[in-house]
């Protein structure tokens, strides 16, 4: 592969420097830390404030307008289920197409998975009516002999959220133990005992690795389609339903590629000051940053080849609903809207063509910044715009404003969200330890000739 | 006004005195299952010793949803002749026709003064459901309320059997083989 | 497995995953060539049940021991299977104890239970991956009993015990200094 | 009645006596019932618990005196029904009928009697007091000016008062804000009689209405619409199906959107139209005139078509056009009313009307003296403005008021005469303007407690029985009177008199008892006679001028309509929720006042909707909100009342403004009426607000929600003919899809799924739905539908199941010729895109076709919304039931009037139309104990049974004999949006309109 070429990082990059390296990211956390991690809970508090009025009064304190009966909360929940999308890409996908340079990024991705996972998770919750009968949708043995309908693409979407988030974290954690045991080797006091429960006694023989790299095969080749199908069944909480807008054989490919897309920018918005703060420069190269960028360009071209074909679908079909659906769109109230997010998602991304600003690490922190403003906007005109252009009656249509209420909500989203990942980075290695090794050239007696696709399962 | 309600054609057949049932004599009615009523009524002495038909009092179940608990009017139209502890168990015990008159001449009291009882009620549907009574009785016949209600005519006090949560409801549905549409309770 | 820190644990699991010492010799490498050139010795000697330590995993160390493939597979696959079974039982005889009809689709309607049926061969089928991982490792731990570890494993080094009696120690401390380990240690 | 029963006990009573988990049952959907059980003391003989008492009396909302049927379960007044048996308006019912129970349960009734003491403020004061007070103030007053003023109360009530008046020496004024003094005046000119006759719509064939909106506010509205739609709507099976309906005003009304052709003729001119088409008639000999109708050649010389087409403000072949088809239509039928005879030409447009009438052969046929309306006896506007001259002179001591409110529609006039007079009395059930200014108020019984009678029309005596024990301390004003008037017995027994009385003017076959006689009566809601015709013959009107009003003076000048609100109307329904938060038929705006302008006009002036606008009129000045809209000149303004209160309860005070404040302190005009036409400034403020209006296109896009025929086609249809069959299934696929939607069906036929169901059904026929929105309040009333207030509605979350669109139709140039109404309600589809999207299983299909909603099952997930093209589903986003909440909906004792048959939604729950389920399964129980299947026409559902226009039926679609089912396959039905496969269960009847082509898109 031409990445192995690069992938060979400066000779100074020895096993004990990586782990070194890595381990001192678990080290005394800086005032910068604290502030991060304030700022993260504060928010969080905001949300939960807003939670409870929300449940005390009821979720009216949104903006909800009929006939826009799904808005924020739902924009949120795909929004983040989208982000969750590249850790699991980045860790099996690429895995399983051996791609070296992952090595470097997958971890942080892989957590970020899990916890915007875990951030999604919270919507369908908050945003139903009762939020206190959640646990209706799940089909336990109750007293009434009911059970939930699994037609409903929603308890799809809670079997395929569910499904995903274990996965998702089984896999983080799987990944986790060898690095866990390495840093354990390192630690001391409590955090020794901390990796020592949690590294389930890894020492890293040869049968430990011979079953962990089996079975990490096979889990990486369970969650491909997994994740691919995590989102499909997210898009189709749309596709099943005959909203014109919704209503779209697209859809899959179009929310995987968009996920996809959303989760490769948010990487790199995490990575970069991780990296900065972390000083892991020598592990997380402009090479990763190229690779991702270039992922980017590929998923966002998906995207916006999407955009063209919903609109082209709307005006070929000569369905009237179809077409007032995608005129309203474009120009109705919500024109801002639909525009920031072709921008920010389908002509953005094409300065990524540029081999400059691809290998600018600022350019594309603010190209990801952008890109995940265009995305949340994205599921924003899906839902919202969608539903409030309702094209069957022309009676029944409204402008929909957010509320303080839905503001509220979101931000504690992003606590919920930033909270965990910045316990997690301080706590875990935040850059996979053994499989950076894996990359390097071992240490031999007489240098070795390089070898191509040193890394084998 | 002390016309009967056209209900009591549903009452059973009275049997004959030897297979008549005795209500025993309660002293403490504190151990007695069931909340305690501001008059301590006896379901085991009207629908068990004297066999009062159960639709004689909740006359409206065998017509509308409701069984209604019966007006004062209703009671005082015996009442006003039976002072209480006339009946052939208690006849001989001296304390217990006290107590038992005296439960009458409450009942007496509320009448006179315009106060009726505010009894505890027992059993209780949520909001939400509707179990038209008429239906039943319809089709399960007069003596059906033993299904639901359990044995009233053997409670001195009574108390809840059943536990009327719908998994119940549908578990009899189900035997029977009637409906369980959704919308034919919950409207 | 065994852990270095000895964690308390109630009987069964204690006789489990502290399994009784083993006694032999542990050799520190710290190059993959070396390492291997050991490996290639040990067996030449006859030696099979020894241990190798890397901080990585090696092909060339796979490849070296001559290992057989991990019977993890055998776990996806039976986990898959039981996942996709429970998903289709689950759609299918919760749809059919209730039947409630929808949109005029069929009560039993397979297209949409598809979804569920994948995602349950997914998440049973990860599950018992990671238990197939977990028992397999535990197994083989139980079978190579509790052997000397060195923390430099996880690090940069690699490690080689050799499972040996006293009488035999001697000649496996020869052997593996020989190939290059610039420690050896006897236990 | 006289059991002085403290208010709080009482309702606690009521809410849990007999059967507790039915009266409770409304508390919401938690899972806790009372824990108390009160017997009554005496079982109500003619009440059985669950199970509903119907009590027929009289609706006193308007002086229409529909008959109504009130729905009594254990003590409450659960809903108010059109009573069958009365001839007035034959079982139907109009929204503000139906909202009647909100003023009986009302939360701001004035609960006991009220004495101003010395510091200003009221006190409550016991009965015995404050009629002691009030004799002693009588007995001083003596003499010295005593005057009632009530309502139109033509009545025993009024007997009385008139009785006790003539005793002490007073005067009786009944007032009624908007009048039918030109009305009467112009009859008084043309026939010589100023009564009111009957009109007879069923049997025109064709409408000419100038200004009169007979389907909203105009005399008598239910019966009219009724008889309307007969005369109006398309049926295939007459011949002379669509009497055509043309109106003629400056604005377009509930009424005149209901046209088939609009003239917007200049104000005032309508009287100039009338002539000039009698002239046409007469001078073309196009109708058999009378022969005295040759007298009219002369006066009519002078209004040629073309010598008044330009003053009128249309061409002159439109009237010739107009005289042909009118006379040839052989049932022309004219009528003047409203707007046209609120100019200070009123009177002459009713003259000329009378004459156009008269020479096509109406009147005496269509136009029926005899049987004259209850209205033609008001105090004229005139004699009201010499009572506030009185008043303001001293020269009345005592004042007592009933049942009007002339403070708030007679603003800065009527309250400054007040303030002169040495005591007020009210008897006001409400603290409203007046009563809030009087110094005694013994609030008198809602009409649902009081007994009492009402004769709308000669011949009719529709009677009036308390149908619940009075909510608050109240008294009848009844029995107050007979007190004062020292006599003994009670007012029951009064009025109970005058009714056995009754018989022998009647029949003369009186074989009953007086006393069995009433009774019997009063089981038919009163006693309805025919009254004889009286001939009128047309007086001399040579001497008639019929001038046209001066075009308005400067530009910046405007002519401003002040018209009645159709459910508000003069104001008095502003404290009733329900009618607060019914959209207005034609701008569909709630909750507050606004101002019509001309899209030309606001171009001008640049104002958008939702700009204020300061009216200032030469009396008085308001701000309204504009809304734009082409369905008014763009010469005028139009403002509705109705709002504006300064008192009048929650729900009305401080909302908006009131219309009344520009008419301020008018004098009568010429011939005693009131003007409401002013000519006024209007500037922008600079504010605004977002109009709370539940419209959404004004236009339906050729989206295929409505459709609409134009009468020839429609008359062309064949049985088996579908002109909307371009939505379904193209031909070729259909065997398939037959095929497919057969195996489906197959595979649904699980459980209760088995064997033969009913599959319930709606047909709505829209060309004979008027709009009136009558079937939205009676779906609030028998559903517990929350009202939201003005500030959830803004954000478009008003709770109402049934929402009527109202589509413009549209001539070539685009102005707006009559509007298309259309229902939209559940459309219970077979294939329902709500059903399989709910995880929970909430919203499913029932085996008898419905679309189950079960409120205690939903999670509140939306997506069912979501996915329902209809867009018909409600959610609840607030507790609306909270005690004491923001939001709270029935706060006591308006929570007495919920439906116990019906579950009251908690917060999180959607909801929605399910073709009143509980009506279904109550008829379905009822079936069952009689060992009978369910007939035709026992389900009645409460939109349909109170629809004016009866556009709505009910039924089995699965029954081929029922009505439904034969109106399913009529060849104008087509469900709404079928080319989703939803396979509804409402099958609509397009709008059939005169015009050939017919534009709504």
């Amino acid at each position: 592969m031409a990445e192995q070429r690069t992938t060979t990082p400066p000779t100074r990059v020895t096993y004990d420097y990586v782990t070194r390296t890595i381990a001192r990211t678990l080290g005394s956390p800086s005032k910068g830390y604290f502030l991060l991690l304030g700022a993260a809970v504060a928010l969080l508090a905001v949300g939960i404030i807003t939670l409870l009025y929300l449940l005390r009064y009821g979720l009216g304190l949104a903006g909800y307008s009929h006939p826009v009966y799904w808005a924020v909360f739902i924009t949120c929940f795909v929004f983040w289920v989208g982000i969750a999308h590249s850790g699991t890409l980045i860790s099996a996908i690429l895995f399983l197409f051996r791609s070296g340079w992952r090595t470097a990024v997958y971890r942080t991705a892989e957590a970020m998975t899990v916890f915007a996972v875990m951030t999604a998770g919270l919507f369908p919750l908050i945003h139903i009516g009762r939020q206190w009968y959640f646990y209706w949708l799940i089909p336990y043995p109750n007293e009434r002999g009911l059970w939930p309908n699994f037609k409903s693409p929603l308890i799809w979407d809670e079997f395929a959220i569910g499904t995903y988030f274990t996965v998702s974290t089984v896999f983080l954690i799987m990944g986790l133990i060898p690095d866990i045991a390495a840093v354990r080797d390192l630690a001391t006091g409590w955090r020794k005992k901390l990796y020592a429960i949690t590294s389930i006694g890894w020492t890293g023989t040869n049968e430990q690795w011979r079953h962990y790299t089996r079975g990490y095969l096979y889990l990486a080749a369970l969650a491909t389609p997994l994740v691919l199908s995590v989102h499909s069944v997210v898009s189709w909480d749309f596709a099943m339903a005959i909203v014109p807008g919704w209503h779209a054989t697209i859809f899959a490919p179009y929310f995987v590629a968009g996920a996809i897309y959303s989760g490769c920018a948010m990487v790199i918005t995490l990575l970069t000051p991780i990296r900065k703060l972390f000083g892991l420069e020598e592990l997380i190269t402009v090479h990763h940053y190229e690779n991702l960028a270039k992922l980017c360009l590929l998923t966002g071209s998906i995207v916006g080849y999407a955009y063209v074909c919903e609109y082209f679908m709307a005006w070929y079909s000569g369905n009237p609903h179809e077409r007032a659906a995608f005129w309203y769109r474009a120009f109705g109230p919500y024109w801002w809207a639909s525009w920031t997010m072709i921008i920010c998602n389908a002509f953005l991304p094409l300065l990524l063509w540029v081999k400059k600003i691809r290998t600018n690490i600022t350019a594309l922190f603010v190209i990801s910044i952008f890109v995940n403003i265009g995305m949340w906007f994205e599921r924003y005109v899906i839902i919202v715009v969608s539903l409030a252009g309702e094209p069957y009656e022309p009676w029944a249509n409204a402008v929909y404003n957010p509320t303080w209420a839905d503001w509220g909500i979101m931000a504690g989203s992003f606590g919920w969200f930033f909270m965990w990942f910045l316990l997690f980075v301080k706590n875990f290695p935040a850059v996979s330890i053994s499989e950076v090794k894996e990359v390097l050239p071992p240490p031999t007696r007489q240098p070795a000739p390089p070898r191509a696709g040193a890394k084998h399962a | 006004m002390l016309a009967l309600p056209p209900a009591v054609v549903y009452g059973q057949q009275a049997p004959t005195a030897s297979q008549r049932y005795q209500a025993p004599i309660v002293k403490d009615s504190g151990n007695l299952k069931g909340p305690r009523q501001p008059i301590f009524f006896r379901h085991d002495i009207h629908a068990g010793e004297f066999q009062i038909p159960c639709m004689y009092c909740h006359y409206s179940a065998a017509v509308s949803s409701e069984p209604g608990i019966p007006s004062l009017q209703t009671c005082m139209g015996c009442h006003l002749y039976v002072a209480g502890g006339t009946r052939g168990g208690v006849k001989a015990d001296t304390a217990a026709v006290r107590a038992e008159k005296a439960q009458v001449q409450q009942l007496r009291n509320g009448s006179r003064d315009r106060k009726p009882p505010e009894w505890t009620r027992i059993h209780a549907l949520p909001g939400f459901v509707r179990f038209p009574h008429m239906r039943h009785i319809k089709a399960l016949g007069p003596g059906a309320c033993i299904n639901c209600h359990g044995d009233v005519q053997g409670m001195a006090q009574v108390y809840q059997v059943s536990t009327l949560r719908m998994g119940w409801c549908v578990r009899c549905h189900v035997e029977r083989k009637v409906t369980r549409d959704c919308t034919v309770c919950h409207y | 497995m065994t852990t270095h820190t000895r964690l308390p644990l109630p009987g069964p699991l204690r006789e489990l995953f502290h399994p009784p010492e083993t006694p032999g010799v542990l050799g520190v490498f710290s190059h993959l060539d070396a390492t291997l050139d050991a490996i290639k010795k040990l067996r030449a000697a006859g030696h099979t049940d020894f241990t190798v330590y890397s901080p990585i995993p090696r092909h060339e160390i796979e490849d070296a021991l001559g290992q057989a493939v991990s019977p993890v597979r055998m776990f996806t696959l039976i986990g898959g299977i039981a996942g996709c079974s429970v998903g289709a039982w689950l759609t299918l005889w919760m749809s059919g104890d209730w039947p409630i009809v929808v949109g005029g689709k069929p009560v039993l309607s397979v297209p949409p239970y598809v979804v569920i049926m994948f995602e349950m061969t997914i998440l049973f089928g990860a599950l018992s991956t990671i238990l197939g991982i977990l028992l397999n490792s535990m197994f083989a731990a139980r079978r190579l009993g509790t052997i000397q570890y060195d923390p430099r494993f996880t690090n940069d080094k690699f490690g080689i015990f050799v499972p040996a009696g006293s009488d035999k120690a001697a000649n496996v401390e020869t052997l593996l200094k020989g190939s290059g380990a610039e420690e050896v240690r006897r236990g | 009645m006289t059991d002085s029963i403290n208010r709080r006990r009482f309702l606690k009573v009521l809410g849990v006596t007999g059967a507790g988990a039915a009266a409770v049952s409304a508390c919401g959907i938690g899972p806790e019932p009372t824990e108390r059980l009160i017997p009554y003391l005496v079982q109500p003989e003619d009440q059985i618990p669950g199970k509903a008492t119907y009590y027929a009396t009289t609706c006193r909302e308007c002086a229409a005196g529909c008959g109504v049927v009130a729905r009594v379960r254990e003590g409450r007044a659960v809903k108010l029904e059109g009573n069958p048996e009365s001839p007035i308006n034959r079982g139907r019912l109009c929204a503000r009928g139906q909202a009647a129970i909100q003023g009986l349960y009302n939360p701001d009734r004035v609960p006991h009697p009220m004495v101003r003491n010395a510091s200003g403020t009221f006190e409550a004061i016991d009965w015995d007091g404050a009629i002691q007070r009030l004799s002693a103030k009588v007995a001083e007053a003596r003499g010295k000016g005593i005057v009632f003023v009530t309502g139109t109360d033509v009545s025993t009530f009024g007997d009385l008062v008139d009785e006790w008046l003539k005793q002490v020496g007073g005067r009786r004024y009944s007032y009624e804000p908007f009048g039918f003094d030109a009305l009467r005046a112009g009859n008084r000119t043309t026939f010589g009689t100023g009564s009111v006759p009957s009109y007879d719509f069923a049997n025109a064939k064709y409408v000419l209405s100038f200004g009169a909106d007979f389907l909203d506010t105009w005399l008598s509205p239910v019966e009219f619409q009724n008889g309307f739609t007969d005369a109006h709507a398309f049926d295939g099976g007459r011949p002379a199906a669509m009497a055509k309906f043309v109106y003629v005003g400056p604005r377009l009304s509930l009424t005149g959107m209901n046209a088939d052709e609009w003239i917007a003729a200049r104000p005032g001119t309508e009287g100039i139209l009338a002539l000039a088409m009698a002239q046409v008639i007469l001078s073309q000999h196009l109708a058999r005139v009378p022969a005295d109708a040759s007298r009219l050649v002369a006066l009519l010389s002078g209004y040629a078509p073309r010598a008044v087409a330009t003053a009128i403000g249309i061409e002159q072949e439109t009237i010739v056009r107009l005289a042909r088809e009118f006379a040839r239509s052989g049932g022309g039928l004219a009528v003047a009313g409203g707007m046209a005879t609120q100019y200070a030409n009123g009177a002459e447009v009713v003259a000329a009307v009378n004459i156009l009438n008269y020479v096509t052969g109406a009147v005496g046929s269509l136009v029926k003296f005899g049987a004259d309306m209850a209205f033609g006896t008001a105090s004229t506007f005139g004699d009201f403005v010499t009572l506030q001259d009185d008043m303001k002179a001293g020269r009345v001591a005592l004042l007592l008021m009933h049942g009007a409110n002339p403070a708030h529609s007679l603003p800065g006039a009527f309250e400054e005469a007040l303030g002169k007079v040495a005591y007020k009395v009210s008897f006001s059930s409400y603290m409203d303007e007046t009563a809030a200014a009087c110094d005694l108020i013994l609030p008198d019984h809602h009409p649902l407690e009081q007994w009492g009678d009402s004769r709308p029309r000669a011949g009719v005596t529709a009677f009036q029985q308390p149908v619940v024990q009075p909510v608050f301390d109240t008294r009848q004003t009844g029995d107050v009177i007979l007190r004062l008037a020292g006599r003994t017995g009670t007012f029951k027994d009064y009025v109970q008199g005058k009714w056995g009385g009754l018989q022998t003017r009647g029949r003369g076959a009186a074989a009953n008892t007086a006393d069995q006689f009433v009774f019997d009566s009063l089981a038919k809601g009163g006693v309805y006679g025919e009254a004889p015709s009286r001939p009128v013959r047309l007086a001399d009107v040579s001497k008639l001028t019929f001038a046209a009003p001066a075009a308005s003076a400067a530009a910046s000048q405007q002519q401003v309509i002040v018209f009645p609100h159709p459910v508000l109307h003069d104001g008095r329904g502003a404290n009733k929720p329900w009618l607060q938060e019914l959209p207005d038929p034609v701008s569909k705006i709630a909750w507050h006042s606004w101002v019509e302008v001309h899209p030309d006009t606001a171009a001008k002036w640049g104002v958008a909707t939702g700009d204020f606008l300061v009216l200032g009129s030469p009396f008085g000045a308001e701000k309204f909100p504009a809304w734009i809209t082409r369905s008014v000149r763009p010469d005028v303004l139009a403002v509705p009342t109705g709002q504006g209160h300064t008192a009048y309860g929650r729900y009305a005070k401080d909302r908006s403004a009131n219309a009344f404040a520009l008419l301020g302190k008018q004098q009568a005009n010429a011939y005693g009426g009131r003007d409401f036409l002013v000519t006024a400034t209007a500037r922008k403020t600079g504010e605004h607000r977002k109009i709370v209006t539940t419209e959404g296109s004004p236009r339906e896009r050729g989206l295929g929600t409505v459709e609409v025929l134009g009468v020839a086609r429609a008359k062309s249809l064949r049985p088996n003919d579908h002109p909307f069959h371009f939505e379904e299934t193209p031909e070729y696929a259909s065997p398939a899809v037959e095929w497919w939607s057969e195996q489906q069906r197959e595979k649904t036929e699980l459980g209760n799924y088995k064997g033969e169901h009913p599959r319930w059904g709606l047909a709505i026929d829209l060309s004979k739905c008027t709009g009136c929105a009558a079937c939205v309040t009676a779906c609030y009333a028998e559903n517990n539908i929350a009202t939201v207030g003005e500030d959830l509605m803004q954000r478009g979350r008003e709770m109402s199941w049934m929402r009527l669109e109202r589509y413009w139709l549209t001539d070539d140039k685009g102005e707006p010729q009559g509007a298309v109404n259309s229902p939209m309600l559940c459309q219970q589809c077979g294939n329902a895109p709500c059903e399989p999207v709910c995880p929970v299983f909430a919203a499913y299909h029932t085996p008898d076709g419905l679309n189950g909603q079960v409120y205690n099952r939903c999670v509140g997930t939306r997506y069912c919304s979501n996915n329902c093209p209809y867009k018909v589903r409600y959610f609840n986003w607030y507790n609306y039931a909270e005690r004491d909440g923001k939001y709270e909906a029935w706060p006591e004792p308006l929570s007495m009037l919920l439906n116990p048959d019906v579950t009251v939604r908690e917060k999180g729950v959607m909801e929605k139309c399910t073709f009143c389920v509980q009506r279904i399964r109550g008829a379905q129980n009822q079936a069952r104990l009689e060992d009978r299947s369910v007939r035709d026409g026992d389900i009645v559902t409460a939109c349909q049974q109170t629809c004016p226009s009866e556009a709505i039926v009910f039924g089995d679609l699965n029954d081929r004999r029922s009505r439904v089912s034969q109106l399913a396959t009529n060849p104008r039905g087509y469900h709404v949006l079928a080319g989703l496969n939803t396979k509804p269960a409402i099958t609509y009847l397009a709008r059939v309109v005169a015009q050939e082509t017919p534009g709504h898109g």
